[in-house]
């Protein structure tokens, strides 16, 4: 059974047509990369994949549950099992770094004490252990696209969908950071990167057993051999 | 608002309240426009409570006190005194009719003549001094009757100089409750405002917290319980302020009888209490209503 | 302000116009406080200016008149009413006295004794009313004066039952001016706190068009216009309605001399029109200030 | 003369130093990278380049000012000289791309009908004439990269600062990036490029002569030969 899948899905902002016909499943345990040029979709798709967005056309399943028929509480506890890292990543301001990663934990209600140790050795991975007490505005470009991974990852959610996780950070860092998914991946988590960096992309192939998915022309094709 | 929401707000959750922003011009705005609203509630209650109170007096003063007049003879006045008293007596809406004395009388000439006016050598007619009870009495009726039965007997109900006062206290009533309708309901569209507008600037705490996986009952509440405390804490200091401010009104005075101070008076001062609680339940009502919109924008 | 000020305000710039967001929230916030506190400002104008009027009236109608009675057998009336009046006319605060007719004293003395009185049979006091002019007389002193000249002269100035007439209605004028400063300020406060709302929901508005070379006055003149504008819409719309909420008011009716209505008289009407420039003044004010405390913000 | 330069210049952001000692010279035309890792300061050294920071120490000139010595008026008249891309690139909301562009003319009161043509080669020049009526939320993370590229170059400014131009799309849309840049570079504008893409820089010095900047333990260092 996929953990999401999506079954001849198509999307059209506001009568355009964007994607068309994509199916897709992502087994469990598995590594994606989605690539394709820019505008092509992949934010969008993504976005399908945990229900911020609903198909126009065919279905969504996460979980084995048809995501256009959960309510809104349902949308919300399934958010708790598939960790996002947004494209333009967004913060609470006024809320220190370490709580934001933590917010995720914060808002369903977990004891924070016990998650304590987890997140100070994801803070201390990411490198932003020197940043715990500044605030998301005070962050320099790179530091909050790994925020936002570290909150991703903080719930160790059963799927990681990460959106364009390195583009702001050095190569050194983006092996750091794709190591932790990877790393993620091997306990066991389906994990879909979507990405640009084709560098990136050979790099992780080494690591790990990875397919890699290609938008274009409004359809999601399997990446030949060249990558 | 169900009993379980007032529990639920008042339980508070100190995780889910860092969530929303402590402050900013918009919480400002909020507390400051419940303050400046119920201050300025409080005082057209106080208004419209005088009023009322003014209006009542001047009705039951001067509606109820009539004077019936008896020219006669001096032998026949006693007499026709009697009969008039019998008369006012039998009449229904009549609470009470008294003949004045004599030294009541001269009191009330005294301005005429001074202080030492022999009234008894004078051909002053018999007064008769009386009292209208609640509904009061048919004034035509009565003075069929009297016309009829005591020659001389004339009825001044005071109508023709009464009626303005008492169409002006009509028209400071109406004024009175006007102003607080007035107040209250643009008390509660501002606050409904400054909620939507804090929501607003918001936006982006609304959409992280759904995105991170917050439930839409979490969210609204943690916005709400700000929002209802912030409108609360406005409207019980401006309320406060207001109580204060009407207490230092000059007061003209409750012995003079004709006019009556503007302040509260006994258990009227419990009036301008209800004024924080409206505030802060329109503040609860508005923040739901706003967050819930905003939440069902987001998938 | 100062003059060029007001010119490159009303000059606009269609291109900088566009450069504001044309709307949300925060502007209906704008819009509608201004409309809602000129609304009620307008009715505190109407309290005030006919609190004033009122509080004129009784002024002048109650300290303006007071009698002279003169009791005297019928031969020395005449000669003491003659030296009454002389010394009447001597005394400075005094704007006229005068001896009234059998007639008119029948009329005041009819309630008591009905019209048929024979007044010339009775020792019925002389009459002379006396009418003081703006700062009035010294009362104290022209007592003193009549009793060492005149005997049996009495001054009535109505004092005693003035007083609390002219008490009420001070404190019904002090209410009404106090209501006008109180909405007022209010009024200017939440313009203001509605300007700072709506800039600081534009703060990244600002920031982007500093960075891209835009230098302080064009940002903050973009803004100036545009909740100027909000304001003065939203002020000249509530005070239309108040306006109209006014005149519909039920009017105490003016021939009744005692109570005025509640509505404008004159040029009364054009107070109003004072309330949207106040408003737009407050905002234009409030805006620049505030654009400019967020550029300072920003290097 | 140099366009920009910085003389001694030493940055802290609330006490702690993040850059300290830098040096270095903009000649007109010449041809920068910025490059060193996530949280180094490459984007508080180009804050410093536009005013938009002041150092805390030492001095930066700009067409011959010292940028501290200048009023607010002046700096923002200089800033219609210096074209800049934010690493967030910010836009106003409620105004559709094409015045997002062309916002430095709006401002700067130039004519619009005049631009006209310039603006419409540039948005296609940068592959957005599709999307020249969206408004910027509707954008995709690249798009809004370019879009900021082609508001910093639109008032043909005599200095551009590019703060990670191609973080957000792929190498194909990076190269013509670059070649906007080498192009307007070639015209003679000062051109300065923070990036931490070591393939695009390479990439960049087969086409023009550009020197390396590296930022490493606050100091600025010319990178070597391994570039
Ligand atoms: N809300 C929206 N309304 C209209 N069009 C939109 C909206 N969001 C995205 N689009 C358009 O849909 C297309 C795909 O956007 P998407 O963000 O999925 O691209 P992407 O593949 O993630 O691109 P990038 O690599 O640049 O991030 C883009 O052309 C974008 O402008
Ligand atoms: N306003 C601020 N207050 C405090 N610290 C800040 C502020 N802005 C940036 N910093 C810190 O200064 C350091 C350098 O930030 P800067 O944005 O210059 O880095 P950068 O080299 O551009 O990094 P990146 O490649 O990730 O964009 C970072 O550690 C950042 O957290
Ligand atoms: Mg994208
Ligand atoms: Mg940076």
């Amino acid at each position: 059974m996929a953990v999401i899948s999506l079954e001849q899905v198509g999307y059209s902002y506001s009568g355009k047509e964007l994607l068309s016909d994509v199916s897709v499943d992502l087994s469990p345990g598995s590594f994606h990369f989605l690539t394709g040029p820019s505008g092509s979709g992949k934010t969008t798709l993504i976005k399908l994949c945990y229900g911020a967005l609903l198909p126009t056309v065919g279905r969504v399943r996460a979980f084995d549950a048809d995501l256009a028929a959960l309510d809104r509480d349902q949308t919300a506890l399934l958010r708790r099992r598939v960790g996002v890292v947004h494209q333009d990543c967004r913060f609470l301001d006024h809320l220190p770094l370490a709580d934001n990663i933590a917010l995720p934990l914060i808002v369903s209600g977990r004891d924070m004490g016990q998650e304590n140790t987890n997140l100070t050795d994801l803070m201390h991975w990411v490198g932003l252990s020197a940043r715990a007490d500044a605030l998301p505005p005070e962050l320099s470009g790179g530091e909050r696209q790994r925020a936002a991974l570290a909150r991703a990852v903080i719930m160790s959610p059963d799927v990681i969908l990460a959106d364009e996780p390195t583009g702001n950070v050095d190569w050194d860092m983006s092996q750091r950071l794709l190591k932790l998914l990877v790393e993620l991946n091997r306990m066991g988590k389906t994990v879909l990167v979507a990405s640009h960096d084709l560098a990136l992309i050979r790099a992780a192939k080494n690591q790990v057993q990875a397919r890699v998915l290609r938008i274009s022309e409004k359809r999601l094709q399997l990446a030949g051999a060249d990558l | 608002m169900k009993k379980g929401d007032i529990r639920e707000l008042l339980a508070g959750d100190v995780q889910a309240d860092r969530l929303v922003p402590p402050s900013g011009l918009t919480a400002h705005l909020t507390i400051f426009v419940s303050g400046a609203m119920a201050f300025l509630a409080v005082f057209a209650l106080a208004l419209s409570l005088a009023s009322g109170r003014l209006a009542d007096r001047w009705a039951d003063e001067l509606a109820r006190s009539a004077t019936l007049r008896i020219s006669a003879s001096a032998d026949q006045r006693a007499v026709l005194t009697e009969a008039a008293l019998a008369i006012l007596e039998q009449t229904p809406g009549v609470a009470s009719a008294r003949a004045m004395t004599p030294e009541e009388q001269a009191a009330l000439l005294a301005p005429w003549f001074g202080a030492s006016l022999p009234l008894d050598s004078l051909p002053v007619p018999q007064l008769i001094e009386v009292v209208a009870d609640g509904p009061g009495y048919d004034a035509e009726g009565l003075r069929l009757r009297l016309s009829a039965e005591i020659p001389g007997a004339v009825l001044d109900d005071h109508t023709r100089w009464r009626e303005p006062l008492v169409r002006a206290a009509g028209s400071l009533r109406t004024l009175g409750v006007f102003s607080v309708l007035l107040i209250g309901c643009a008390m509660a569209a501002m606050i409904t405002l400054a909620a939507h507008a804090g929501l607003a600037a918001n936006a982006q705490v609304i959409e992280v917290l759904r995105l991170v996986g917050a439930q839409d009952r979490y969210i609204a509440n943690a916005f709400e319980r700000r929002f209802t405390l912030r409108a609360l804490i406005g409207a019980a200091g401006g309320m406060a302020l207001g109580v204060f401010g009407v207490a230092l009104l000059p007061s003209a005075g409750d012995a003079d009888g004709f006019l009556t101070g503007l302040g509260f008076q006994g258990a009227g001062w419990l009036v301008p209490l209800l004024v924080p609680l409206l505030g802060a339940g329109v503040a609860f009502a508005a923040t739901r209503a706003a967050a819930r919109r905003r939440l069902e924008r987001l998938q």
